[in-house]
């Protein structure tokens, strides 16, 4: 397994009170991202674990988007790769920071 | 504004846990955040699942508190590794211990390959914990309508139940159709006919033959109306119930022993046009059903 | 060992088991009284017709108050891998059969069983680990999942897959590998009176299932023992 | 003095040289490949159906079955390159020379034999192109047709599945061909007349009904949440803000999506009734959900698609039936709808360059174009009105006076990033260029130019070319929605956020789309078993489709 870390400036903090949220499951083409809070509003940490080796530059893109795109600040995310194409990473993570948001269920 | 019939085939185990339980009353034992994952998957270079692939926790069913566990059938095929096996292992000792009913979701493909031998330890280990869950009076009720069916020893775990409740897609069997095909060659299992695999091993076949007790639509509401009515049968597992499970499965043998399809069977059983049960909706199939099927009731 | 050889060698006062095909059935005399025996031999598969007729015998043996344990020969294929089988719902059988020996152990009789030549998959489960003790003899081969498998699924080469087994018993086939796992609690000794090692065994009382904590202690299961009781500890408040 | 009657001549030498193993007008199947070798002569131009769905397989099967010493050198003009006797035949030198449009299955062999050399090319058509060429410059002198069934007299009843027949005949039976077709059965009387008798030439009682791909049919059960948000930014973002009502789509799971949402998201959006009212498609399983709850007015049909026969017949307030009840499609007719009549083409496709040219030929596979190049242009000799196209119209040209304006079809490219085997749909060069050098074509087999193409939808949001005032902008609005491939990697930042204030891309946030909604639950039916429920049980899925 590779493992990655990132810990990105995020523009914005996330919302709502929840203290964890998980979308996606480790499938083939699929991930999960579990998504957590932490310490600091103005910064995102991620750690990936996956199995498809050498595509740190891809990751990072990809991180680096969501983190601007999205509302990731105070949150620490956690993935499980299951060899995911970034359209489902970005995907899985758009819906991850809004499940966080959500009321429990 | 989306689809209202909820599939539980489509389903993930969370989804299947949030749709059976009242809501707000779960509370999940081990849960992903403790990432309690397998520590053999590395050996393999596999990735892991932060829950191992299977959910358990206590929640309530109608006001009245249940263990509930679900397998995710999408990671590795649902398939029971060291973990996974323990969760559950562990959940039905405690529903033995407390006196409280349990609730499997079942969506695996069995031992999980990579950890073989921990895994068929944990089956016979989960088998015994139903068990003796029952003998002292606890219900297990086994849910069956996941993308994985219930192979394997998932298949076993289920025949221990009190009560199996499935849909049409819901497979109960031990050997896969693929694993068949590869050993005995394609005349004895033609694993691609996929009419044929659901045919002989769906929902539909083991609800005629008294494989399994009720039959449901794929929605999840339907399983969890079914799963309360369950729950509200007397418990009871001893002498006599394995007793009239014998007779139950002897009687299966001379029944219909020399049927070489299940509509063979399903003929056997009076049923005028078995080639049209396939098709049939769900709740046209369960008054047929009904009316022909064998039943296990006591008996299981 | 030939099931005729180990039989004598447990009740050298003497025996009354008689076979059924691939099947065992009957008892034998301890010093310390009947041992009611069962069997299922000779390499072969077990469907539903094997299962229902094991079942059969111990649900028979169950009904006889005579708490007289069970000894249960093991040595199969694995599961029948058929149409017919798995069209008459094979699961069934196969739990049925482990339902009855569970319930043959909580009505007092002690289960054992003897595992001296191979079994595999379902057909393990629902006869060797349904027992409450499982024992085994040397050459004794149980297989879960076989190498050759094992390799078209994970597409990992044999030699690969021989390599990492050598650092974990969780996924080998192979007797020691079950052993370290917990799934076996003895292997005895072939050279000595196996009548005097189940006197022995039959002896010591059984307290619960503790295959967990056996592999745990061997390192073959870590996690197993841990995550169970934490569970049974949390649910059980 | 010259003979004017010549090609009539030819065809009576002809059916008196077929007449030989045939009772009249049957054929004798026992010597088939005698009859086709006695009515046939090297270097004829030959067509067979050879259509994108049906295939008179055993008319194929007999060509290839000729002695190439007797019968060679044919000319093939023909839609579909579709079954293996379609290339056979070239390997054996029965035939030299190849003029088609479409080669789904075929796609590698016919690459292979390409670049071998073993077929000389005509030109890959369009289909309305290629039929248009029937009439004027490739003439079938022999036409092998396929039919449901035959009466004594010639007349043929071609089903659900009509496509190119009619056109084929016309062209072949007017032009002095012969026509000879391969039936299931024959019969005294038709359920309908499609081809009158007096065109037909000779009829072949196969004995079984001809072989028809289930090409249209998408299972549910493999749509990703990905397509689903792509499918909903198409409603969303295009569908609704141009009220497209009378449209096409192609053949992807993105646009197979948009179908299962109309019901589901289109009813939440309010949108019934205002958008996808009128079509010229095949008849998708997965439309049955939005037909069932209202949507759909008119469906006009290129074909069938096979299961849904009942169904069509059920619903002849939307489909296009006969006296029998039973669907007729027109290949010819449908393409010309979606050409002139419609006002959107959505459709997948497998790479688009960073001009948006757009193909669907990758390094060893020439697939041919089909219909979609027609669906999938700028109707130019179009002068009706509506308001898709008058808005388009002046998106792309602000300045002209109206009554001066041309307007424009909405041409619309849809997929994910990253397709099959994590190819990017994005590439710097498409490989269809890299094959007309390798075959020394005129052409590169550009499937949808850039210059037709409006709008590209992908999971990164949609790019609107209509609004590009020049080609650094162009480029970078489909930079700006190819994601993490390389050229989405190569993206202009602060172009891109210009570009979005001025609509040109339009994220899913823009849109206002949540993620979360891009759920399988959002789908009317997420099975192949659904469909067939919503269907009322009308719907008989082929076998392949089903697990249950």
């Amino acid at each position: 397994m590779e493992i990655l870390h990132f810990d990105i400036a995020a523009p914005t903090s996330a919302g709502g009170t929840r203290a964890m949220a998980l979308v996606g499951v480790v499938a083939s083409g699929n991930l999960e991202v579990l998504v957590e809070r932490s310490d600091a509003p103005d910064r995102c940490a991620i750690e990936i674990s996956t199995a498809a080796h050498g595509f740190r530059d891809l990751w990072t893109a990809v991180a680096e988007d969501f983190v601007a795109r999205r509302a990731a600040g105070g949150l620490r995310i956690a993935i499980n790769d299951g060899g995911a194409r970034p359209d489902t990473v970005s995907l899985r993570l758009a819906q991850g920071v809004r499940m966080i948001e959500e009321p429990e269920a | 504004m989306s689809n209202t019939r909820q599939s539980w085939y489509e389903a993930g185990a969370r989804e299947r846990i949030a749709a059976l339980v009242d809501p707000a009353s779960f509370a999940e034992f081990i849960g992903p955040e403790r990432r309690e994952i397998s520590p053999h998957l590395s050996i393999f270079d596999l990735p892991t699942q932060f829950d191992d692939g299977i959910v358990v926790g206590c929640g309530a069913i109608g006001g009245t508190p249940v263990f509930v566990a679900a397998q995710e059938g999408r990671f590795m095929g649902g398939a029971v590794g060291e973990v996974h096996g323990a969760k559950l292992t562990g959940l039905l000792r405690a529903a033995k211990a407390v006196a409280r009913d349990v609730v499997i979701a079942f969506d695996t493909g069995g031992v999980r390959l990579q950890e073989a031998n921990a895994g068929e330890i944990a089956i016979a280990e989960i088998m015994r914990g139903v068990v003796e869950a029952r003998m002292a009076g606890v219900r297990v009720v086994g849910l069956i309508g996941g993308r994985a069916g219930c192979y394997g020893g998932g298949g076993l775990i289920a025949g221990c139940c009190s009560t199996l409740i499935v849909s049409e897609q819901g497979r109960i069997s031990v050997t896969g159709p693929e694993v068949i095909e590869t050993n005995k060659g394609v005349e004895e299992f033609d694993s691609r006919d996929r009419s044929f695999v659901w045919r002989t091993m769906g929902g539909k076949h083991r609800t005629l033959i008294g494989g399994a007790d009720v039959f449901v639509e794929d929605d999840t509401m339907a399983f969890r109306d079914a799963t309360r009515a369950a729950l509200a049968r007397a418990p009871k597992l001893d002498g006599n119930t394995l007793a009239a499970e014998q007779a139950r499965l002897e009687r299966r043998i001379t029944r219909f022993g020399e049927a070489s399809d299940a509509t063979d069977i399903w003929q056997l059983l009076g049923i005028d046009d078995p080639w049209a049960i396939p098709d049939m909706p769900a709740t046209g199939f369960a008054t047929l059903a009904d009316t022909y099927r064998e039943r296990a009731d006591d008996a299981r | 060992m030939t099931p005729a050889e180990i039989l004598d060698s447990l009740f050298p006062a003497g025996h009354a088991v008689t076979a059924e095909i691939d099947l065992l059935f009957g008892r034998g005399m301890l010093e310390s009284g009947t041992v009611h025996v069962i069997g299922a031999t000779g390499r072969a598969p077990i469907g539903i017709d094997q299962a229902i007729r094991l079942s059969a015998a111990v649900l028979e043996i169950t009904s006889i108050d005579d708490a007289a344990p069970i000894l249960f020969l093991v040595d199969t294929a694995s599961q029948r891998m058929s149409r017919r089988d798995e069209l008459l719902g094979l699961s069934e059988y196969l739990a049925h059969l482990a339902k009855s020996l569970l319930l043959a152990e909580a009505r007092g009789h002690r289960t054992i069983g003897l595992l001296y030549g191979g079994s595999a998959a379902g057909a393990f489960i629902a006869t060797a680990l349904a027992c409450g003790t499982l024992v085994a003899l040397p050459g004794a081969h149980p297989e879960v999942m076989d190498l050759p498998s094992m390799a078209r699924v994970t597409k990992l080469p044999i030699p690969v897959l021989e390599e990492k087994a050598k650092a974990t018993p969780v996924f080998a086939p192979g007797l020691d590998n079950l052993v370290r796992v917990g799934g076996i609690a003895e292997v005895w000794d072939a050279g000595r009176s196996l009548s005097e090692q189940l006197t022995a065994l039959l002896a010591t009382p059984r307290a619960g299932d503790d295959r967990a904590t056996f592999g745990s202690a061997q390192h073959g299961r870590t996690k197993a023992a841990a995550v169970a009781s934490e569970i049974l500890a949390v649910a059980g408040r | 003095m010259r003979q004017w009657n010549t090609r009539k001549a030819l065809r009576e030498e002809r059916i008196a040289a077929g007449g030989v193993f045939a009772n009249a007008k049957a054929i004798d199947p026992k010597h088939l490949v005698d009859f086709l070798e006695a009515v046939l002569r090297p270097g004829d131009r030959v067509c067979i159906e050879g259509d994108n769905q049906k295939q008179a397989d055993v008319l194929a099967r007999g060509l290839a079955d000729m002695d190439p010493a007797r019968i060679h050198d044919l000319h093939m003009v023909q839609s579909g390159v579709v079954l293996p006797e379609h290339l056979d035949i070239f390997d054996s030198g029965i035939a030299k020379r190849l003029d088609f449009s479409y080669s789904g299955p075929q796609s590698a062999r016919i690459a292979r034999m390409l670049f071998g050399g073993k077929i000389e090319l005509g030109a890959i058509h369009t289909y309305l192109e290629l039929f248009a060429r029937y009439f004027v410059d490739l003439t079938p002198q022999v036409a092998l047709i396929a039919a449901v069934s035959a009466d004594r007299h010639g007349n043929l009843y071609t089903g659900p599945n009509t496509e190119d027949t009619p056109t084929v005949v016309e062209a072949t039976s007017f032009g002095s061909g012969l026509v000879i077709a391969q039936v299931g059965e024959i019969v005294d009387t038709l359920p309908r007349v499609d081809i009158p008798g007096d065109q037909v030439h000779f009829v072949l009682d196969a004995g079984r009904p001809f072989y028809v791909e289930p090409l249209f049919t998408r299972d549910p059960a493999a749509m990703t949440e990905t397509q689903i948000l792509t499918a909903m930014m198409a409603i969303k973002g295009l569908y609704e803000p141009y009220g497209v009502r009378r449209l096409n789509h192609g053949i992807g799971f993105n646009t197979a999506a948009i179908e299962l949402l109309l019901p589901t998201y289109g009813e939440k959006l309010g949108l019934k009734g205002k958008i996808c009212t009128h079509w010229a498609l095949n008849p998708h399983p997965t439309l049955i959900p939005a037909i069932e709850a209202g949507w759909v007015e008119q469906v006009h049909c290129f074909g069938s698609e096979v299961g849904m026969e009942d169904y069509l017949a059920a619903r002849p307030d939307i489909f296009f039936t006969g006296p029998d009840g039973s669907l007729r499609s027109n290949r010819a007719f449908s393409q010309t709808a979606g050409l002139y009549a419609c006002d959107m083409f959505i459709g997948s496709t497998l790479q688009i360059d960073l001009s948006g040219h757009s193909s669907t030929i990758t390094a060893n596979r020439i697939a041919g174009f089909g219909g979609a190049p027609n669906m999938g242009s700028d109707a130019r000799g179009r002068r009706h009105p509506s308001a898709p196209w008058l808005q388009a119209g002046a998106e792309a040209d602000p300045d002209t006076p109206a009554p001066l304006r041309r307007g424009r079809k909405l041409v619309v490219q849809i997929g994910e990033t990253f397709g099959e085997g994590n190819a990017p749909l994005f590439v710097e060069k498409l490989s269809a260029l890299e094959l007309a050098e390798k075959l020394d074509l005129d052409l590169a087999p550009v499937m949808v130019y850039a210059d037709d193409t409006t709008h590209i939808v992908t999971e990164e949001g949609i790019a609107n070319l209509l609004l590009c005032r020049n080609a650094d902008e162009r480029e970078q609005a489909i930079r700006g929605v190819a994601g993490f491939t390389e050229i989405g990697r190569g993206r202009d930042k602060t172009m891109l956020e210009r570009l979005r204030a001025r609509k040109i891309i339009q994220r899913p946030e823009d849109l206002g789309i949540d993620p979360l909604d891009a759920n399988r639950n959002m789908l009317a039916a997420r099975s192949i078993k659904d469909l067939m429920l919503a269907s009322g049980g009308l719907y008989r899925p082929p076998s392949r489709f089903r697990n249950w």
